[in-house]
C-alpha cells in the first residue's frame, strides 16, 4: 500500500480530475489513475483500515480479507482492461463515471460496516447510469431510468435490512447472517436484485444491451460480481441459493438461443455464469465458495472480453444484432481472434479459465451429493458453449457473409482485449495462480483440488465437442432456428407494461381526482361562501322597506319569548 | 459449417478468405470430425482398461460416451425448446414503441 | 442586549435601513449583504454557545399577565435559524442576480418584506413559549404575503387569498385553539423539555391537542391544507427557494418537532400513540404528493409538491413518537433545505437565462446550462436521500426512528417515497443532459445564469455534499434535543 | 384646585360637558364651538384617567351628588368597571375630536356647527352619565339625553346624503322602543324593591331572583339592553345609522355607544339581576350565547358582499358585538374579561377603521367600492391604518384584537363550550374574507377614475387616525394594562371582588 487512503477513493478522486484534462493527457491520466489503484492495492494488508465514528457508529471504510483482496484485485484489472479498452472514448460523463463506478464497487468489496457498503451500492447504481445514459438517445434514457430506478430499488432494500437490523441491536459489522429474520432476508432480496435473481433480472437484459459500446464492458464486471461477493460474505450455504442459482443457470440458455441481439445475448450469458456462481455459494463447502468465487473472478475477464469483443464490432458497424452481422472475421480478424479466446474461456475448453473454475462448483456440487445440481449444471455447461462458444463469434464473425467490412478495432480496445485474453489463459493455464488467491484452499476428498486430470479434460472435451457436433447438425438439418429481426418478452416487458400501467394510473384517474379535489377546495367551497354571502346581504336588503317595522316587531316577540322562558324556568 | 452455397466474390487481390474457400472448410470439418472421434475414443481405452481410466462417482456416468450424448441430446432438446418458446415469446421490433 | 434579541433586532433594523436605501439599489443592497452576514454572525456565535451548553433567554415583553413574548435558544431551534441565517447570505446573492435581470418591479419592497420573513424565521426559531411562536408564526405569514403576490397579476392574488386563507384559517381555527386549550389545561403556555401536556391531560386529550397543532401549523402543508404551497410557486423564485423551500414551511415542520418535543413530550407519544392519525395523514401526504409531482410538468409546482412531501417526512418523525426520529426530523431541516434551495435556484437560473418554465421545454438544456443542472442532479439527490448527499443522513435516522417507534408502515412510506422521488427528480437532469434538444435550442454555446445566480447555486450543491461528509455540522445540535 | 378636582371627580366628569355642551351654542359660529369641544373632551380624558387610577388604587369611589347619601339621594359609583368605560368614552371622544374639526367642515355646513358641537358634547354628555351613575332611573334619563343628541349627531349627515334622515328616524324609533323597554324595565323593578339606587337594587333583588316581576323586568331589560348594543336581531338600526352619519359621528358612535350599552348590560345583568342572571336551569345565557354566534356569523357574512365600505363596517362592528355580547353568556372570568377587553380593543379598532375611512371621505367624497381602489397608492398612510385596523378586527396577533380573542377563547374551553370556540374562531376567518378584500381593493386594483389626482389626508387627519390604530397595536403588544384592568373588572362583577 502506497497512498494511506481507502482504495475505493483512488479512483474516485481521479475521475473528479478528469473534466479538467483534455486529450492525451487525459488518456494518460486515467491509464496512470487505475495502474496506480491497482499497484497500491496490491500491496494493501489484509486486515481493518481506515475507521471513522459518526453518530456514535464506527464505520470501517475499510475492510481487507482473502475475499475482499481477491474481488479488490479483480475489480482493479476490470477497471484497467476496461480504461484501456476505452480510451479512444471522448465523452466526459462516461470516463468519470467510469471511473467512479469501479471505485464504488471496489468500495463495495472492502467496505466493513453495513452503512459504508450501503453508501457504494448505491454509488453503483448512481455511476454505472450514465454509462448506459451516455447513449444519449430515447430509447437509452427510457433504460436508464428503468436501471436506476430498480438499482436504487435494491438498495432501498437495503437499507431497509440495515435498519432492521441496527433497530434490532445487530452489529453494523459485515458478518455472515442466517436468513430467516425480516433484515436478513430484506439484504437478501436487495442483493438478489443486484445479482439478478430470476424476475430480478430484467434490468440486465434491459440495460447492458443498450450502454455504450465501452460502457457495458464496464457494467458486466462490477454490479452483478459485487452482488456475488456479497453473498458469498453473508449469505455462504444459504440453501435457497441452490435453487435460485440453478434456475438463473438454465433458463437464460433458453432466451439466449433465440435471442438476435448479441450483446443481450451475453446478457443472458451472464446471468447464466451469475447462477453457477450463486449456486456454488449455495452449496456453502470451502471448494463451492471457492468455484463460485474463482469463477466470478474468469467471469469478468471473458465476460468482458466478450462484450469488448462485441463492443468493438458495435462501434464499427453500429450494430450488434445477428441478423445484420457476418463475415466480419475477414477484416476484423484481431477481435475475432480475442472473442474466440472469450467464447472458449466461458465454454471451458481446458487450458482456457472457465475450466478451472467452473468446475469446482460442479465437484463441490457431486462431493455434497447434489446430483439434481449436478445434471443441471452440466446441461447449462453445454447450453453455455451453444450460446457463447458458438453463436456469438459464429454470428458475428462468420455465417453468412454480411457484406460488411469494418476496420479492425482501434488499437486500445485491441490491447485491452490482448491482455484479456492473455489473463484467460494464463488463468486457464495456471490455475494454482488464481488458487492461491482464493479465501480457501481448495480441496476436494482430503486432497489438494487438481483441475487437471485425464478424467476431467477428457470428458469435457466430449462434452463440448459433441455439443459443437449437435449445433452442427442441427443447422445442417435445418432445425437450427434462423436469426429473426424479433424481440422476445422477458420479465423487464412486464415490468415495463406494469410501469405503464402505473403511469396511466396516476396520470389518468388520479389526476382527475385531484383536479377535481383541487376546483373543489379552491373554487367551489369559496365559491359557496361568497354565494352565501351574496344571500345573506340580499336578505338584509329585502328587509329594507319595512325593517322599522320589522324590528319593533322582533323585539316583542323577543320580549314575549323571554318572558315565557323566564317564566317556565323561573 | 453453415452451407456456403453463396459463395462471396474473391476479394480485389484475389485472395480468398478462409471460409469462402470450400477445400478448407471442407478440412476444417474433417478434423473437427477426427477430433470427437478422438474423444469417444478415451472410452473405449477405458472399456478395455488401456492407458485412461474414468473417475466416476455416478452411475450413469460409468455409461461410454455419456458425455457425448449428453452433450448432444442436451443441446439438442435445447435447441428444440427455444424453437418453441420463440413462438411464445417473440414480437416485433416495433413492439416497445406500440 | 441579548444576542437573541439582537439576532431579532437585525433584520428588523436591517428592513427599515432597506427602506431608506430604497433609491440606490447598490446602497439597498449591500444594506441587504450587511444585514445578512451580521445576522448570521450573531446566529453563529449563539450556535457556539448552545453547543457549549448554554441556554439563554430573553424576555421581551408581558403582553398579558401571565403570557410574555420570550425568547430562548436550544439545539433544535439553533438548527433552523442556523440554516435560515446561513441561506438567507446567499439567497441575497441570487436575489441581486434574479431581480435584476428580471427587472423586476418593487425590489425595495421585496427585500423589506424578506428581512422582516427572515426576523420572523429566527422568532420562531427562537421562542419560548407557544404565545410568542404564534406571534412571529403571523408575522411570518404577512411578512411573506406581498412577496408572493409581488407580481401583482390576478395569478398571484389568487394565489395570495389561497396563501392567506388557508394559512390563517388553519393557524386561527386549530393552532390557536390548541395553544389556548394548552394553556387552559396546564396553566403554562412555556416550552418544556418533556412536554407540558404529559401527565397533567389524558392521553385522548393530548392527542386531540396534538392534531390540532399539526394540522393548525399550516405552513407543515400536511393535506388537505396544502394546497397554498403550490399555488405560492407564483412567487419570484427566490421567494420559493428561500420561503418555500427553507424559511416558512421550515417554520412549519420545526415547529412540529417543537411541539412534539417541548409540549406533547416524545415519550408520552410514544406511550400512548398519540401521532398514529397524524401519521396516517403525513404518510399519505408523502406518497401522493410524490404521485402528484410526477404529473407536473412545470418545474416549480414538481418541486412544490416535492416539497410537500418533504415536509412530512419531517411532521412523521414529530408524530411517531421516537428521539431517533426527532434528530432525523431535525437533520432533514437542514438537509432538505440544502437540497431544495439549489433546486429552486436552478428553476430559477434556467427562467433568468432562457424563460423556461415547462420540464417538457428543457430537453438538451445540459448543454446550455450545465453548471446549474449539474448542481440540479446533485440536490436532487440528496432529496432522494442517497449518499454521498446529506439527505441520506436524516433519511437514515428518520427510517430508523419508524422502526424505533414500531411503525415499519412508515418505513415503507419513506422507501417508496425515495424510490418516487427518482422517478420525477432524475428524469429532469437526464432529459436535459442525455436526450438531443430539438433543433434550433440552445445552439448558441453555454448560456449560464449571472454568475449572482450562479454563485449559490453551487455553493449549496456544495453543502450538500458537505452535509454528507460531516454530519457532525447538524448532528451535533440533533443529538443535544432533549 | 387640586384638592376640588380630586374630590368632586366624578361629578366633575358629567358636569364640565354638559355646561360645554350648552356653552357651545353661544361661544361662536366658526371654529370656536370645536376648540371648546376639544378643549372639554381632552380635560375629561384627563379626569377619567385619573379616575380610573384611583379606582383601581382605592377600590370603588362613591360620590354622593349634594351630600344625600344614597339611597335617597343620586349617587355616583366608580368601580373598575365603569371607570375603565368611562376612560374608553373619553379617550375616543378626544382622539374622535381632533378629527371632527376638518372632517365636520368638509361634510357639514358651518351653519350648523356650533350644533353639531353641542349635540357632540352633549351625547358625550350622555354617554358618560349613563356610564357614571349609580341610579337605574338617572340611567334612563341620560340615556335618552345621549340617544335625543345622537339622532341629531346622525341627521346631520343629511348635508352630504339625503337618506341621513331615515337612517336618524329608524334609530329614533328604535332607539326610543329600547330606551322605554329599559324604562319599563326599571320601573317593574322599583315597584318590587322601591329603590332606585342600583347597590340598593341588588341587594334586594338578591332574595327575589325567581320572583314574576322582577323576571318581566328582566325580560324588557334584555330586549332593551339588546336593541341598545344592536345585538342580532335587534341590530337593524345600526348599518344605516353608521353609514350615512358624518364620518366623524360613525366613529365616535361605533367605538363608544354600543360599549356603553355594553356597560348597561354588565351593570344590569351581574351587578342588579346577579342570581336572576346567573342561576335557574334555563338561563338567558344560552340566548345571549346563540344570539352572539349568530351575530357574528351572520354579519360577516353580509359584510362580505358590502359594496360600501362604512357599511361593510358596520356590519363588522355588528359582528364584533357578538364577541363582547358572547363573553358576557360565558360569565366566567376569563370570558367575561375578553369581552371587557374587547370593549376597549374594538372601541380603538373600530374608531381607527372610521377615522381613516373618514379620512377617505374627505378626500374622495365617498367610501365605495370605486373610491377605494388603487387607494393603497393613494392615500398609503391611510391605506396602511386600515390594513393595521383590519388585522385587529381580524384578531391577528400584536393587535389589541388578538388579545381579546385569547380572552374569548379561554373563557369558551374553560366552560366546555367548543362550538362557541369554533364559532369565535370561524368568525376571525370571515372577517379575514371581508378585510382582505378591503386590501385586495386597495393594493391590487387600479383606482377608478385615475385622472383624478388625490393626495393622502391632511395631518389633523391622519394624527388622530394612527393615535388610535397605533394604540391597537400598542395594546396588542403590551396589553398588561387593559388585560389587568379588564380583569379587575370582569372579578367585580362576578363577585370575587366587593
Amino acid at each position: 500500500m502506497i497512498v494511506d487512503l481507502p482504495p475505493a477513493l483512488l479512483l474516485i478522486a481521479g475521475a473528479l480530475v478528469v473534466p479538467f484534462l483534455r486529450g492525451p493527457l487525459r488518456a494518460a491520466w486515467m491509464v496512470g489513475v487505475a495502474v496506480a489503484a491497482l499497484v497500491n492495492f496490491v500491496g494493501v494488508e489484509h486486515g481493518t483500515h481506515w475507521q471513522v465514528g459518526v453518530f456514535g457508529y464506527t464505520l470501517e471504510l475499510g475492510r481487507v480479507d482473502k475475499l475482499g483482496y481477491l474481488f479488490g484485485l479483480l475489480f482493479h484489472i476490470a477497471a484497467l482492461l476496461a480504461v484501456i479498452y476505452s480510451l479512444h472514448v471522448k465523452d466526459t460523463v462516461q470516463q468519470v463515471a467510469a471511473l467512479a463506478y469501479a471505485g464504488s464497487a471496489i468500495g463495495a468489496v472492502t467496505a466493513g460496516d453495513w452503512i459504508t457498503l450501503f453508501v457504494w451500492w448505491e454509488l453503483l447504481a448512481l455511476t454505472s447510469v450514465f454509462l448506459v445514459w451516455a447513449g444519449r438517445s430515447e430509447k437509452t434514457y427510457a433504460a436508464g431510468v428503468r436501471y436506476l430506478l430498480v438499482n436504487i430499488a435494491s438498495g432501498l432494500l437495503l437499507l431497509a435490512g440495515i435498519l432492521f437490523r441496527t433497530n434490532d441491536g445487530g452489529s453494523l459489522s459485515i458478518e455472515p447472517m442466517l436468513l430467516g429474520d425480516t433484515a436478513s432476508v430484506l439484504i437478501f432480496l436487495a442483493i438478489g436484485i443486484k445479482c439478478a435473481f430470476p424476475l430480478a433480472h430484467g434490468w440486465v437484459i434491459d440495460a447492458y444491451p443498450r450502454a455504450t459500446p465501452t460502457g457495458t464492458v464496464f457494467l458486466s464486471a462490477f454490479t452483478t460480481k459485487a452482488a456475488v461477493y456479497l453473498l458469498a460474505r453473508v449469505f455462504p450455504g444459504a440453501e435457497p441459493l441452490i435453487w435460485i442459482g440453478l434456475v438463473m443457470a438454465s433458463f437464460p440458455i433458453f432466451y439466449a438461443v433465440i435471442e438476435n441481439d448479441l450483446r443481450r445475448v451475453l446478457s443472458y450469458s451472464m446471468i447464466n455464469q451469475v447462477g453457477f456462481m450463486v449456486v456454488g455459494i449455495g452449496i456453502g463447502t470451502p471448494l463451492a465458495i471457492d468455484g463460485a468465487v474463482a469463477h466470478a473472478f474468469a467471469d469478468v475477464i471473458f465476460k468482458g472480453l466478450l462484450f469488448m469483443a462485441m463492443g468493438a464490432v458495435l462501434m464499427r458497424t453500429g450494430t450488434a444484432n445477428g441478423t445484420d452481422l457476418g463475415g466480419l472475421y475477414k477484416s476484423m480478424p484481431w477481435t475475432t481472434g480475442f472473442c474466440l479466446v472469450g467464447a472458449a474461456s466461458i465454454s471451458a475448453f481446458p487450458l482456457f479459465s472457465a475450466f478451472v473454475t467452473k468446475s469446482m462448483i460442479l465437484s463441490a456440487a457431486l462431493a455434497e451429493h447434489h446430483y439434481l445440481v449436478w445434471w443441471v449444471l452440466l446441461f447449462a455447461s453445454a447450453g453455455v458453449l451453444e450460446h457463447a462458444g458458438i453463436k456469438i463469434p459464429y454470428f458475428a464473425f462468420f455465417a453468412h457473409d454480411s457484406g460488411k467490412r469494418p476496420k479492425e478495432a482501434p488499437w486500445n480496445m485491441l490491447v485491452a482485449m490482448a491482455i484479456g485474453s492473455v489473463l484467460c489463459i494464463v488463468i486457464g493455464s495456471f490455475p494454482s495462480l488464481l488458487y492461491g488467491l482464493l479465501p480457501y484452499e481448495p480441496m476436494l476428498h482430503g486432497h489438494a483440488y487438481t483441475p487437471y486430470d485425464a478424467t476431467h479434460v477428457v470428458t469435457q472435451m466430449q462434452l463440448l465437442l459433441f455439443a459443437i457436433l449437435a449445433v452442427w447438425w442441427l443447422m445442417k438439418a435445418g432445425i437450427y432456428p434462423p436469426e429473426e429481426r424479433k424481440i422476445n418478452l422477458d420479465v423487464d416487458r412486464l415490468y415495463r407494461a406494469l410501469a405503464r400501467g402505473f403511469w396511466w394510473i396516476v396520470t389518468v384517474p388520479l389526476a382527475h381526482l385531484g383536479k377535481a379535489i383541487d376546483s373543489a377546495v379552491l373554487e367551489r367551497i369559496p365559491a359557496r361562501v361568497v354565494a352565501f354571502a351574496g344571500f345573506a346581504h340580499a336578505e338584509e336588503r329585502a328587509h329594507r322597506g319595512w325593517v322599522t317595522g320589522a324590528s319593533v316587531l322582533i323585539a316583542l316577540i323577543l320580549l314575549v319569548g323571554y318572558l315565557l322562558v323566564y317564566y317556565l324556568s323561573g | 459449417m453453415h452451407s456456403n452455397d453463396h459463395t462471396p466474390p474473391p476479394n480485389d487481390d484475389g485472395t480468398r478468405h478462409f471460409f469462402d474457400d470450400p477445400v478448407k472448410t471442407r478440412w476444417f470439418f474433417r478434423i473437427f470430425f477426427v477430433l470427437c472421434a478422438v474423444a469417444l475414443a478415451f472410452d473405449v481405452l477405458d472399456l478395455i482398461g488401456v492407458g485412461y481410466h474414468k473417475e466416476t462417482h455416478l452411475g450413469a456416468e460409468k455409461v461410454p460416451g455419456f458425455y457425448g450424448i449428453y452433450g448432444f441430446a442436451g443441446i439438442v432438446a435445447l435447441v428444440i425448446v427455444a424453437k418453441g418458446l420463440r413462438k411464445v415469446v417473440a414480437r416485433d421490433e416495433a413492439y416497445d414503441d406500440r | 442586549m441579548s444576542p437573541l434579541v439582537i439576532a431579532l433586532v437585525i433584520p428588523a433594523a436591517g428592513a427599515l435601513l432597506i427602506g431608506l436605501a430604497g433609491r440606490w439599489p447598490n446602497l439597498r443592497e449591500t444594506v441587504t449583504m450587511v444585514t445578512a452576514g451580521t445576522l448570521f454572525a450573531v446566529v453563529a456565535s449563539l450556535a457556539a454557545d448552545v453547543l457549549g451548553g448554554g441556554r439563554p433567554t430573553a424576555s421581551l415583553v408581558e403582553v398579558v399577565p401571565g403570557i410574555e413574548l420570550a425568547l430562548a435558544a436550544e439545539p433544535l431551534g439553533m438548527i433552523y435559524a442556523l440554516v435560515a441565517g446561513f441561506l438567507w447570505i446567499f439567497n441575497s446573492i441570487y436575489s441581486f442576480g434574479y431581480m435584476r435581470t428580471g427587472n423586476e418591479k418593487k425590489q425595495t419592497r421585496f427585500y423589506i418584506c424578506f428581512a422582516i420573513a427572515i426576523g420572523s424565521a429566527l422568532g420562531i426559531a427562537f421562542s419560548a413559549n407557544l404565545f410568542t411562536l404564534f406571534v412571529f408564526y403571523e408575522v411570518m405569514t404577512f411578512s411573506t404575503f406581498p412577496l408572493v403576490t409581488h407580481k401583482g397579476t390576478p395569478a398571484a392574488v389568487r394565489a395570495g387569498r389561497i396563501y392567506l386563507g388557508i394559512l390563517l384559517f388553519t393557524s386561527t381555527c386549530l393552532l390557536l385553539l390548541a395553544i389556548i386549550w394548552t394553556y387552559v389545561a396546564t396553566g403554562t403556555v412555556d416550552f418544556k423539555a418533556g412536554g407540558i401536556l404529559a401527565g397533567v391531560v389524558t392521553p385522548g386529550v393530548a392527542a386531540t391537542l396534538f392534531v390540532l397543532f399539526i394540522l393548525g401549523t399550516g405552513k407543515c402543508a400536511v393535506m388537505p391544507f396544502h394546497f397554498w404551497l403550490p399555488n405560492a410557486m407564483v412567487a419570484p423564485t427566490p421567494v420559493s427557494a428561500l420561503l418555500h423551500a427553507v424559511a416558512v414551511v421550515k417554520a412549519g415542520v420545526f415547529i412540529a418537532l417543537k411541539i412534539a418535543v417541548f409540549v406533547v413530550g416524545v415519550d408520552f407519544i410514544a406511550a400512548h400513540d398519540l401521532g398514529t392519525v397524524l401519521c396516517w395523514m403525513a404518510g399519505a401526504t408523502v406518497i401522493i404528493a410524490s404521485l402528484v409531482a410526477m404529473t407536473r410538468d412545470n418545474l416549480k409546482a414538481l418541486l412544490a409538491y416535492s416539497t410537500v412531501g418533504q415536509l412530512s417526512y419531517i411532521v412523521l418523525a414529530a408524530c411517531m413518537g421516537s428521539r431517533l426520529a426527532i434528530e432525523g426530523g431535525a437533520m432533514h431541516i437542514a438537509m432538505h433545505a440544502f437540497g431544495k434551495i439549489t433546486l429552486f435556484f436552478c428553476a430559477g437560473a434556467i427562467y433568468v437565462a432562457h424563460h423556461k418554465t415547462e420540464i417538457s421545454q428543457m430537453k438538451g438544456i445540459g448543454r446550455t446550462m450545465p453548471v446549474t443542472l449539474f448542481c440540479f442532479a446533485i440536490g436532487s439527490l440528496s432529496i432522494i436521500g442517497l449518499p454521498p448527499f446529506g439527505g441520506a443522513w436524516s433519511k437514515w435516522f428518520l427510517a430508523l426512528g419508524a422502526l424505533e417507534s414500531e411503525h415499519v408502515a412508515l418505513l415503507v412510506v419513506f422507501l417508496v417515497s425515495s424510490f418516487l422521488n427518482v422517478a420525477y427528480l432524475m428524469p429532469i437532469v437526464i432529459r436535459a443532459f442525455f436526450v438531443a434538444p430539438d433543433e434550433g435550442t440552445w445552439d448558441k454555446g453555454v448560456q449560464e445564469a449571472p454568475i449572482a445566480c450562479l454563485l449559490p447555486i453551487v455553493v449549496t450543491s456544495i453543502g450538500c455534499v458537505a452535509l454528507f461528509l460531516f454530519p457532525d455540522l447538524v448532528y451535533s445540535f440533533a443529538s443535544r434535543i432533549p | 384646585m387640586i384638592d376640588f378636582v380630586q374630590k368632586h371627580l366624578p361629578i366633575l366628569i358629567v358636569v364640565l360637558p354638559l355646561l360645554a355642551g350648552l356653552g357651545a351654542l353661544f361661544v361662536g359660529r366658526r371654529h370656536q364651538p370645536w376648540m371648546l369641544a376639544l378643549a372639554t373632551t381632552w380635560t375629561v380624558f384627563g379626569l377619567t384617567i385619573a379616575l380610573l387610577t384611583r379606582v383601581l388604587r382605592d377600590g370603588t369611589v362613591e360620590y354622593a351628588i349634594g351630600g344625600w347619601a344614597p339611597p335617597w339621594g343620586i349617587a355616583l359609583r366608580v368601580d373598575a368597571v365603569n371607570a375603565f368605560i368611562l376612560l374608553i368614552v373619553a379617550g375616543i371622544a378626544a382622539v374622535t375630536t381632533v378629527f371632527a374639526r376638518r372632517s365636520i367642515a368638509a361634510e357639514v355646513p358651518d351653519y350648523r356647527w356650533r350644533f353639531f358641537y353641542s349635540a357632540w358634547l352633549l351625547c358625550f354628555t350622555g354617554l358618560l352619565g349613563i356610564t357614571i351613575t349609580g341610579d337605574a332611573f338617572n340611567l334612563y334619563v341620560l340615556l335618552e339625553i345621549s340617544s335625543l343628541s345622537t339622532y341629531t349627531l346622525i341627521a346631520l349627515g343629511m348635508g352630504k346624503d339625503r337618506r341621513a334622515l331615515t337612517a336618524a328616524f329608524r334609530y329614533l324609533v328604535l332607539g326610543t322602543v329600547g330606551a322605554t323597554f329599559i324604562l319599563l324595565g326599571i320601573g317593574h323593578l322599583y315597584m318590587m324593591t322601591g329603590t332606585l339606587n342600583m347597590a340598593d337594587l341588588a341587594v334586594r333583588l338578591h332574595d327575589l331572583h325567581d320572583n314574576r316581576v322582577v323576571l318581566t323586568a328582566f325580560a324588557f331589560m334584555t330586549v332593551g339592553l339588546g336593541l341598545k348594543v344592536a345585538l342580532f336581531p335587534l341590530h337593524m338600526w345600526l348599518p344605516n345609522a353608521y353609514t350615512y352619519a358624518p364620518s366623524v359621528v360613525t366613529a365616535f358612535l361605533a367605538a363608544t355607544a354600543t360599549k356603553v350599552g355594553a356597560y348597561m348590560a354588565y351593570r344590569f345583568m351581574f351587578t342588579i339581576f346577579g342570581r336572576t342572571f346567573t342561576e335557574g336551569q334555563f338561563t338567558v345565557d344560552i340566548f345571549l350565547i346563540t344570539f352572539s354566534c349568530i351575530a357574528i356569523v351572520f354579519a360577516s357574512f353580509v359584510a362580505i358582499r358590502q359594496n360600501h365600505i362604512k357599511r361593510l363596517l358596520a356590519y363588522s362592528s355588528v359582528a364584533q358585538i357578538g364577541y363582547i355580547v358572547l363573553g358576557m353568556g360565558l360569565h366566567n372570568p376569563d370570558g367575561l374579561t375578553g369581552s371587557i377587553v374587547h370593549v376597549f380593543n374594538h372601541a380603538i379598532t373600530k374608531g381607527g377603521l372610521f377615522l381613516a375611512l373618514g379620512a377617505i371621505v374627505y378626500r374622495l367624497g365617498d367610501v365605495t367600492v370605486g373610491e377605494f381602489q388603487g387607494i393603497g397608492r393613494r392615500m398609503p398612510l391611510t391605506a396602511a391604518a386600515i390594513v393595521v385596523g383590519g388585522l385587529s378586527l381580524v384578531g391577528v396577533p400584536l393587535t389589541a384584537g388578538f388579545i381579546s380573542k385569547w380572552y374569548l377563547i379561554q373563557g369558551c374551553i374553560e366552560s366546555g363550550r367548543w362550538v362557541v370556540a369554533i364559532v369565535v374562531l370561524g368568525g376571525s376567518v370571515l372577517a379575514v374574507v371581508y378585510v382582505w378584500r378591503l386590501v385586495e381593493l386597495a393594493y391590487f386594483t387600479a383606482p377608478s377614475q385615475p385622472e383624478v389626482e388625490v393626495r393622502e389626508a391632511p395631518l389633523s387627519l391622519l394624527i388622530p387616525t394612527w393615535l388610535l390604530i397605533g394604540a391597537t397595536v400598542w395594546f396588542g403588544i403590551d396589553a398588561t394594562f387593559t388585560a389587568s384592568t379588564a380583569r379587575t373588572a370582569a372579578e367585580t362583577l362576578l363577585g370575587v371582588i366587593p
